[in-house]
C-alpha cells in the first residue's frame, strides 16, 4: 500500500498543454504547406509575390463572411442569411445614392453616404435576425434560412433583378484600393481578422463569446447577459457581411443580383475545416482564416493546373476531404 | 483477499487520458453475492474503473474477467449488458424520450412491434415498485436530478443482472430515498445478487457494504472487510495520511449585523409561497425539506433563476431584478447551482476560465483579461479549494465529478460575494474535498459574508447557524443550532408541526 | 437587326384563321439576369401591341423543376399556349410531353428542348456567338496568342454551345491561340478570380471571350483596370475583349473603348416572336422551314421547328444603331 | 423501500398524454389549414383535386430526401450530399444502360437494371459517407458538405455536364406511372413515409435513432450499436435519395446536370419548421411530411397568385417565416 501525496501541480506540463491547445487549432497548416508544395510544382507562378497576393485578394470578401459565421457559430448560433446580406446590403444603400436612370431610388444622397448606409443595413439584418431568434425563441438555423431568401429577395425585388453598373466612386475604392503595394481589401480583413482575434483571446466580450457557445446555462448562471451578447453578434456578424458587400463590389466593379449567392456554404466549410465546431463554443478565429486559405490555394492552384472544366468540381471536393483527413490526423482529436 | 468465485475480477488495469493517468496497474475484486465498496478520493479513478468494468472504454492495459472467464469484446454490447447493469454517475437518461423508454431503452420489446400501452405499464410498475414518484409518460429532460437519478437506478436495478455497478447513486438523493434504494439493494442481495457501490458518504458504506476496496492517485490501495476498517482508517486510506474530522466552527451572529440576503413575501406558483427571509453578515441559513418542498426552486428564486411571481428579492441592500442573475451577482451574490452540469460549468472551458467568469472585468482594464493574471487566480482557487488536476488550463470537462463541483464552488467565491447561496454543495464531493468546501463556505461567512445552505445533508447542515425547514411550498420552522438528527428529520418529513 | 412585324413569307398560313384567341401563358426562367429582366419587360409590351391575351407571368427562378410546377398551374388556369424558356434542356421533356397530349402548343425562348414536342423554338444561333466570337477574336490577334474563354454553366445548353462552337472554330481556323476555359457558373466573382488568376500566369493574355456581359462584363472591366490594360486597340497592351448579350452598359464599354464587341442576342425579338409564334399556334397556323419575313430562318427539328433570329456582332461601327434592342432600354 | 402493490394502470390520463404528445408535432397543422383557405381565395382551382395532386406529385421527390434528412437528423448527424445523390444516382445508373451515342458509357446493360443500379449507387454513397465519418470521426456537416461536392463534380465530370433524356422506359415509369388515379410517386412516396413513420415510433431499430440522437453515450451505454445503426442510416439515407432521383426523373422525363442542386436546403427547411431538431434527438417523420406540404402549398400558391417573379422570393421568404412564426406560438415550446 503506496502513501505516495498528490504532487504539486506542476508546472512544466502547464506550457506544453497552451502550445497543444493552441496546435489544435491550426491542424491546417500542414494542409496549407503541402498545398504550398504541390502548387510550386504546378506553376512557377504560384509562389510569385503576385499570385499570393491575388488569392488573398480573392478571398478576401469571403474571409469576412467566414469571420462572421465564425463568431456567430462560437456563439453557438447559426447565420444563413449572411451571404444575401453580402449582396443586399451594398445594392439597397447605392440605390439610395445613385440617379433613378442607374436604378437608384431617386433619392440621391451624398455618395459618400453609401458605405456608412450599406453597414447600417447589414447590421439592421442582423439585428433582426437577433429579435426573431431571441424575442421568439425560434430556432437560428431556421431563422436565417428564410431571412437568406426574404434578404435576397429583396434585392431582387428592389433592383428588378438588374445589376447595378454606376456606383459612387468612393463605393468602389475600398475593394479596388491599393496601400502600400497590398490590395486595401487585403489590410481591411487582416486588421479585422487581428481584432477579432484578440478580441476572442483577450477580452471578456470574446470570451463570453465561447461560454455562451458552449453552455449557454451556465453562461447566464456566472452573469453573462447571453441575449444581449448574442444579440451583437448577430449585428456584428451582418455588419461585417455588408463590409464584405463592399469589397466584394469594388473587386467586381458592379453589383450583380446574385451577389454573395452560394456563399455561405463555402463560409461553412471554411470556418469548420478551420475547427470551428457547429456546435458551438469550439474553435478560433485564427483557425477559421486557415480553412479559408485552403479553399483559396485549393481554388487558385485548380485554376492555374487548368483542370477541364466538367472536372473541376470533383477534383475540388476531392482535394477538400484529403485535407479534412490530414487536418484530422495531424489535429488527433476526432471532430464534431 | 481469497475467494472461491469471484464475480468480477479487474487485474492490472492502466488507464491513461492524455497526459493524465486516470488509473495506474489498479484492480478490484468482488466476490460473488457481497455488496462491495469502491472508495477514493474525486479524480481517484473510481468511474474511470466503472466505465472499463462495463466495456464502454478499453484498458490501455490490464484485463477484466466474470466469474473467471474473460470479459466479451468491446463490441459486443448484448453479451457485457447480461454480465453487468450500471448506474453510472454521468447521467445515461436521454432527455428527449420520455421515462417509460428510457427505462426499456432497447428493451422495449423483445421483437416486432413496440406496444407502447404495455411499456408504460411496465414503466409505471416499476417506477411505483421503486417509490419513485415521476409520470411514466414525461420527458426525462423534464425530470430535475433527483428524479432523473432515480430514474436511473429503477433502469440499472430492473435488468435481472447478477453484477450492479452504482457509481455515486446517493450524491443526489434525500433521506426517504437513500433508505429506499438500501431496502431495494438488500433485497437484491438476498437474491445473491453483486454488487460494486460507490460513495462518499461513508456511512452508507457501512450500512449497506459487506467489504470495501480504497483507491488511491489511481492505483489501489487496499481491500478488507468493512468490520476491519473503521471510519477513521479509512478516510486515511484515501487522503493517504491521517485525516480529522470536520470542525463546525461556531459563530456569534450579532443582532445588529447587516441583513445581506432578503426575501419578502416571495411566491412561485407551483414552488412556493409566502416566503420571508432574512441572512445577516456571518451567518450562514439552512435550507432543508423533503423531496419537493420547494427548497430548489426558493434558492434558484434567491440568485435570479427563477423570476418569482410575487415578492422582492434584496441583496446587499440593493433590491435585485427578479429573474436576473447579473444584477443579483453585481449586487454582492455568489452561488452554486444544484445541477453542475446544466448550469455549474461551460465543459470545454479550462478550470481557471470558469471559476473567473464573474470576475473577468478584474482580470485586466478596458474589458480585456489577462490570461497570466486569469492562470493566477485558477491557482489560487486549485490550491484553495484542493482540485485535483493537471492544472488551470485543464478544461472542466476532464475532471472528476468532485473536482467539477470544486471548480463551481470557486466560481462563487470568485468575486467574494457578500451573500452565498449554496445548493447541495457537497454533492458528489469526497470527504476530504467536502471539509474544504464547507471549509470555503465558513471562511467565506467569517470574512463577512452571510450564506443559504439548500441540503438534504445533515453534515452540511451542521455548519448552519440556523435551519429553515420547507414544507409544501412553505418556510415552517426555524430551528436554531443544537438540534438532534431525528428532530431534523422529523421536522422535514412534516412529523412534529401543526 | 430588324424588328418588323412577324409576317412570313416564307411560311404559309395553312390553318383555318377562324380560330378565336386563348389565353397565353409564360414562364421566364430568372429573375436575376439583366438579359431576362429586359426580355421580361418586353413581354407585356409587344403582346399589348400583337393582341395577345397574356396570363399573369410565372418565374421558374433558373429551376427546371418549377418550371414543371408552374406550367401544371398554368395549364391548370386555362393556358391555350405557352411559352418557357427552359435553362435545362433534358429535364423537360414529360412535361412537354404532358403538353402535347393535351393539344397545348409549346414555344421554346433561347433553348432548344431536347426532346418533346414544341411548336416553334425562338433562339439565337448560339453556336454562331462562339464562332462569331472566335473569329472575331482570331483575326484581332493575328492568329496568334493567349485567350480566357468565360465560360458560363457546363451545365447549360447555351453555354455548352458557345463553348462548343468557340473551341471548334479556334481549333481549326486559328490553331496557333491558346485558350484557357474558365468555367464560370454565370458567376461574376469566379470570372474575376479566375482571369486575375490566368493574367497572373500569363501576363500575355491578349483576348478575353466573356460568355455573358450581364455577369462577366464589370469584373473582367475592373480586373484589366486593375492591371492597367484598359487601354486603346492601338496599344500593343490591349486586350481585346468580345462580349455576348449586348445589354446597354456593353454597349457604353464598347463607346468607351473599354470592350471591343459583343454579340447582341435580341431579347426584344425573343419577346416578339416568343408571342407571335404562341398567338399563330393558337390561332391554329403552320409554319414551314425556309427563309422569314424578319431576316431569320425557320429550320426544322426532329422535334418541331425552329426560328433562328439574328444575332448580330456590335462594334464600335454600329454600336449606336437605335435598332438594337439594348439601344432601346430606357 | 415501499411495499405498495402496484395499483392497477389508469386508462383515461393515458390517451390524454399521448394526444398532447403528438400534438407537439403537429404545430405546422394550422399553417397547413391557413394556406388552404387562403390558397382557396387565390384561386378557384387551388381546391380542386386535380391541383392538390399536382402539388403532392411535385413534392414528392423533395419530400423523400426529406425522409432521408430526418431520418439522418434525429440520429444526431447531417447528409448534405444527399441533394447530389439525387442526380448522380440516377445519371450513372443510367449511363451504364444506354447506348454511347445517347450519353452512356456504352456498357449498355439490360434497361431493368438501371433502378437497381441507382438506388445501390445511392447506398453506396451514403456507406462512402459513413465510413469516412464513423472510421476517422470527421465532422458529419463538413463530410458530407464536401462529398457533396465531389458527387456532384462526378455527374458533372461524367456526363460532360450534358442532360440525360433517353431513358429507358422503365426508369421512367415510376415518376410518370398512375396507380388508381394517382401518380404513382406520391403512392411510393406515402408507403415509405408510412413505413418510417412505424418504424420510428413502434420499432426498436427505429427508436434507437431516437436514443443515439439524444445522447449518444447514454445510447451505447445501453447497448445500442451505435455506429452499426449510423451507418445503416447514412445508407437507407442515400438509398432514399437515389429513389428520389429515380422519381424526378420520370416526372421531369431527363436527367440534367443541375437535378438535385439546392435541394438540401429545402429538404432542411421543411423537416426542421416541420419540427426535426438540428440537434438530433427530437422531431417526428410525420412532423416533416407537414413541413414539406407547407412548403409545396406556399410554392403552388403563389404560382397561382401569379406574384412577379422579381418579388416572389420576398414574399415566400417571408411566408416561411410567418409559417415559422405560427408553428412556434402553436406549439408553445421554443425550437431549437
Ligand atoms: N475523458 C477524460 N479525459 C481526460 N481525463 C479524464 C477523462 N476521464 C477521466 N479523466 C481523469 O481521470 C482521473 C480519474 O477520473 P475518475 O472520473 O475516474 O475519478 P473518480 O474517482 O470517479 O472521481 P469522483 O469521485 O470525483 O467521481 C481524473 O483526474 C480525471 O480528470
Ligand atoms: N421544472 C419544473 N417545472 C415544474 N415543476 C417543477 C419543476 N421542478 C420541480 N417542480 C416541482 O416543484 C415543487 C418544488 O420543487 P423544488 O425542486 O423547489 O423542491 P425540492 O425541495 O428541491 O425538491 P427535490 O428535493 O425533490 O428536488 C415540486 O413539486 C416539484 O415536483
Ligand atoms: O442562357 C443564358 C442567356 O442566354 C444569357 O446569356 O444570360 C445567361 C444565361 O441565362
Ligand atoms: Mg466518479
Ligand atoms: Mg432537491
Amino acid at each position: 500500500m503506496t502513501t505516495t501525496k498528490t504532487p504539486p501541480v506542476a508546472a512544466v506540463p502547464q506550457g506544453r498543454r497552451i502550445q497543444l491547445g493552441r496546435f489544435r487549432d491550426l491542424t491546417l497548416v500542414p494542409v496549407i504547406i503541402v498545398l504550398l508544395i504541390a502548387g510550386s510544382f504546378v506553376d512557377p507562378i504560384f509562389l510569385t509575390p503576385g499570385n499570393l497576393t491575388n488569392v488573398l485578394q480573392q478571398q478576401s470578401a469571403l474571409a469576412l463572411v467566414v469571420l462572421a459565421e465564425a463568431l456567430i457559430l462560437i456563439a453557438g448560433k447559426f447565420d444563413l442569411s449572411l451571404e444575401s446580406t453580402v449582396g443586399m446590403a451594398p445594392a439597397v444603400a447605392v440605390m439610395f445614392v445613385i440617379p433613378v436612370a442607374a436604378g437608384g431610388f431617386g433619392l440621391e444622397l451624398p455618395g459618400i453616404l453609401a458605405i456608412p448606409l450599406c453597414l447600417l443595413i447589414g447590421g439592421l439584418v442582423g439585428a433582426f435576425n437577433g429579435f426573431l431568434i431571441m424575442r421568439f425563441q425560434l430556432s437560428a438555423f431556421i431563422v436565417t434560412l428564410a431571412m437568406m431568401i426574404v434578404v435576397h429577395g429583396l434585392q431582387l425585388g428592389l433592383t428588378q433583378g438588374k445589376s447595378l453598373f454606376e456606383l459612387p466612386e468612393s463605393f468602389l475604392y475600398l475593394g479596388s484600393a491599393s496601400w502600400l503595394g497590398l490590395p486595401a481589401a487585403i489590410w481591411i480583413t487582416g486588421a479585422l481578422f487581428a481584432v477579432a482575434i484578440v478580441a476572442l483571446g483577450y477580452f471578456r466580450a470574446g470570451r463570453s463569446l465561447y461560454a455562451i457557445g458552449g453552455n449557454a446555462d451556465a453562461a447566464r448562471a456566472a452573469g453573462i447577459r447571453v441575449e444581449r451578447v448574442l444579440w451583437a453578434v448577430f449585428v456584428i456578424g451582418g455588419v461585417v457581411a455588408a463590409l464584405a458587400g463592399v469589397l466584394e463590389t469594388g473587386r467586381l466593379g458592379g453589383i450583380s443580383a446574385n451577389q454573395g449567392v452560394g456563399w455561405i456554404f463555402m463560409a461553412f466549410a471554411a470556418a469548420v475545416i478551420g475547427g470551428v465546431s457547429m456546435d458551438g463554443g469550439k474553435g478560433t478565429i485564427l483557425g477559421a482564416l486557415t480553412g479559408v486559405l485552403v479553399i483559396g490555394l485549393v481554388e487558385n492552384i485548380l485554376t492555374l493546373k487548368g483542370v477541364p472544366g466538367e472536372w473541376k468540381q470533383l477534383v475540388y471536393g476531392s482535394i477538400i476531404l484529403v485535407a479534412l483527413m490530414i487536418s484530422r490526423l495531424a489535429g488527433g482529436k476526432a471532430q464534431d | 483477499m481469497t475467494s472461491p468465485v469471484k464475480a468480477v475480477e479487474a487485474i492490472g488495469i492502466t488507464k491513461r487520458f492524455g497526459p493524465t493517468t486516470a488509473l495506474n496497474g489498479a484492480g478490484i475484486a468482488i466476490t460473488e453475492g457481497e455488496t462491495h465498496a469502491l472508495l477514493g478520493r474525486n479524480g481517484a479513478g473510481k468511474s474511470t474503473l466503472v466505465s472499463i468494468l462495463t466495456g464502454l472504454q478499453r484498458p490501455d492495459e490490464g484485463e477484466v474477467r466474470f466469474g473467471g472467464q474473460p470479459a466479451p469484446p468491446l463490441a459486443d454490447r448484448d453479451a457485457w449488458r447480461q454480465r453487468v447493469a450500471c448506474v453510472y454517475q454521468k447521467s445515461t437518461i436521454i432527455p428527449t424520450l420520455t421515462v417509460a423508454e428510457n427505462l426499456f431503452l432497447n428493451r422495449q420489446t423483445e421483437r416486432g412491434r413496440i406496444n407502447w400501452r404495455s411499456l408504460r405499464t411496465r414503466a409505471r410498475r416499476l417506477l411505483e415498485q421503486y417509490g419513485v414518484d415521476v409520470d411514466a409518460d414525461v420527458l426525462a429532460g423534464d425530470l430535475g436530478v433527483e428524479q432523473r437519478q432515480l430514474v436511473e437506478i429503477a433502469r440499472a436495478l430492473s435488468f435481472g443482472a447478477r453484477f450492479i455497478i452504482l457509481d455515486e447513486p446517493t450524491a443526489q438523493l434525500d433521506g426517504p430515498a437513500i433508505q429506499r434504494l438500501f431496502a431495494r439493494m438488500r433485497a437484491l442481495r438476498e437474491q445473491g445478487v453483486t454488487m460494486m457501490f460507490i460513495s462518499h458518504h461513508l456511512d452508507e458504506v457501512y450500512e449497506i457494504c459487506q467489504s470495501v476496496s480504497v483507491f488511491r492517485d489511481a492505483r489501489h490501495i487496499v481491500t478488507a472487510s468493512v468490520d476491519d476498517l473503521p471510519h477513521d482508517q479509512l478516510v486515511d486510506a484515501m487522503t493517504g495520511e491521517a485525516t480529522a474530522a470536520y470542525e463546525y466552527r461556531t459563530r456569534t451572529v450579532g443582532a445588529s449585523a447587516p441583513v445581506v440576503l432578503a426575501a419578502r413575501n416571495l411566491r412561485l406558483a407551483g414552488r412556493f409561497e409566502d416566503v420571508d427571509l432574512a441572512v445577516r453578515a456571518g451567518e450562514v441559513v439552512g435550507l432543508a425539506g423533503s423531496g419537493s418542498s420547494g427548497k430548489v426552486g426558493l434558492a434558484e428564486t434567491l440568485v435570479g433563476l427563477r423570476k418569482a411571481d410575487t415578492g422582492t428579492v434584496t441583496v446587499n441592500g440593493t433590491e435585485v431584478k427578479g429573474g436576473d442573475v447579473p444584477s443579483a451577482l453585481a449586487a454582492g451574490l455568489g452561488f452554486v447551482p444544484q445541477d453542475r452540469h446544466h448550469e455549474g460549468f461551460v465543459p470545454l472551458l479550462s478550470i481557471a476560465e470558469n471559476a473567473t467568469i464573474p470576475i473577468a472585468h478584474k482580470l485586466g482594464r478596458f474589458g480585456m483579461v489577462s490570461p497570466a493574471r486569469r492562470r493566477e487566480r485558477g491557482n489560487q482557487m486549485i490550491a484553495r479549494l484542493d482540485i485535483k488536476t493537471t492544472g488551470p488550463d485543464q478544461p472542466v470537462a476532464d475532471l472528476s465529478g468532485g473536482n467539477a463541483q470544486k471548480v463551481v464552488l470557486a466560481r462563487a467565491l470568485a468575486d467574494d460575494p457578500k451573500a452565498l447561496v449554496v445548493i447541495n454543495p457537497t454533492a458528489g464531493v469526497d470527504v476530504k474535498a467536502k471539509h474544504s468546501l464547507l471549509g470555503a463556505v465558513e471562511d467565506a461567512v467569517d470574512r463577512g459574508a452571510g450564506a443559504v445552505l439548500v441540503s438534504d445533508e445533515l453534515d452540511d447542515l451542521r455548519i448552519c447557524d440556523r435551519v429553515l425547514i420547507m414544507f409544501h411550498g412553505r418556510i415552517v420552522k426555524d430551528v436554531p443550532r443544537g438540534w438532534t438528527d431525528t428532530e431534523l428529520v422529523a421536522a422535514m418529513e412534516g412529523i412534529d408541526h401543526q | 437587326g430588324s424588328s418588323g412585324t412577324g409576317g412570313t413569307t416564307g411560311a404559309q398560313s395553312t390553318g383555318d384563321a377562324g380560330a378565336k384567341g386563348g389565353k397565353v401563358g409564360i414562364d421566364f426562367p430568372r429573375a436575376d439576369s439583366d438579359f431576362w429582366n429586359s426580355y421580361g419587360k418586353y413581354v407585356p409590351q409587344i403582346a399589348g401591341e400583337l393582341g395577345v391575351e397574356l396570363m399573369p407571368p410565372t418565374n421558374s427562378q433558373n429551376d427546371v423543376a418549377k418550371l414543371v410546377a408552374n406550367t401544371q398551374a398554368l395549364t391548370g388556369q386555362g393556358a391555350k399556349a405557352i411559352i418557357m424558356a427552359p435553362q435545362d434542356t433534358g429535364a423537360i421533356a414529360s412535361t412537354l410531353q404532358t403538353l402535347e397530349n393535351r393539344k397545348i402548343p409549346v414555344v421554346s425562348v433561347d433553348t432548344r428542348p431536347d426532346k418533346g414536342k414544341v411548336y416553334m423554338v425562338v433562339r439565337a444561333d448560339n453556336k454562331a456567338y462562339g464562332t462569331k466570337a472566335c473569329e472575331f477574336l482570331g483575326e484581332k490577334l493575328g492568329g496568334k496568342g493567349k485567350v480566357v474563354e468565360l465560360m458560363g454553366a457546363l451545365s447549360s445548353i447555351n453555354g455548352r454551345d458557345r463553348a462548343e462552337a468557340f473551341r471548334s472554330c479556334m481549333k481549326e481556323k486559328f490553331p496557333g491561340i491558346t485558350v484557357f476555359e474558365e468555367p464560370t457558373e454565370w458567376e461574376g466573382t469566379k470570372a474575376a478570380s479566375m482571369l486575375q488568376t490566368r493574367l497572373e500566369q500569363h501576363p500575355d493574355i491578349k483576348g478575353v471571350y466573356m460568355h455573358a456581359g450581364g455577369v462577366h462584363l464589370a469584373p473582367t472591366l475592373q480586373v484589366l483596370k486593375a492591371k492597367n490594360l484598359i487601354v486603346p486597340p492601338e496599344d500593343p497592351k490591349h486586350v481585346f475583349v468580345i462580349s455576348n448579350d449586348g445589354i446597354p452598359q456593353e454597349f457604353d464599354a464598347i463607346r468607351k473603348g473599354e470592350i471591343d464587341a459583343t454579340i447582341s442576342q435580341p431579347a426584344d425579338l425573343y419577346a416578339r416572336y416568343a408571342l407571335f409564334y404562341a398567338k399563330a399556334a393558337i390561332e391554329g397556323k403552320t409554319f414551314q422551314p425556309g427563309p422569314t419575313d424578319h431576316d431569320s430562318t425557320i429550320v426544322q427539328l426532329p422535334n418541331g421547328l425552329e426560328d433562328q433570329l439574328p444575332a448580330p456582332l456590335v462594334t464600335k461601327e454600329n454600336v449606336d444603331d437605335k435598332a438594337l434592342w439594348g439601344n432601346q432600354v430606357k
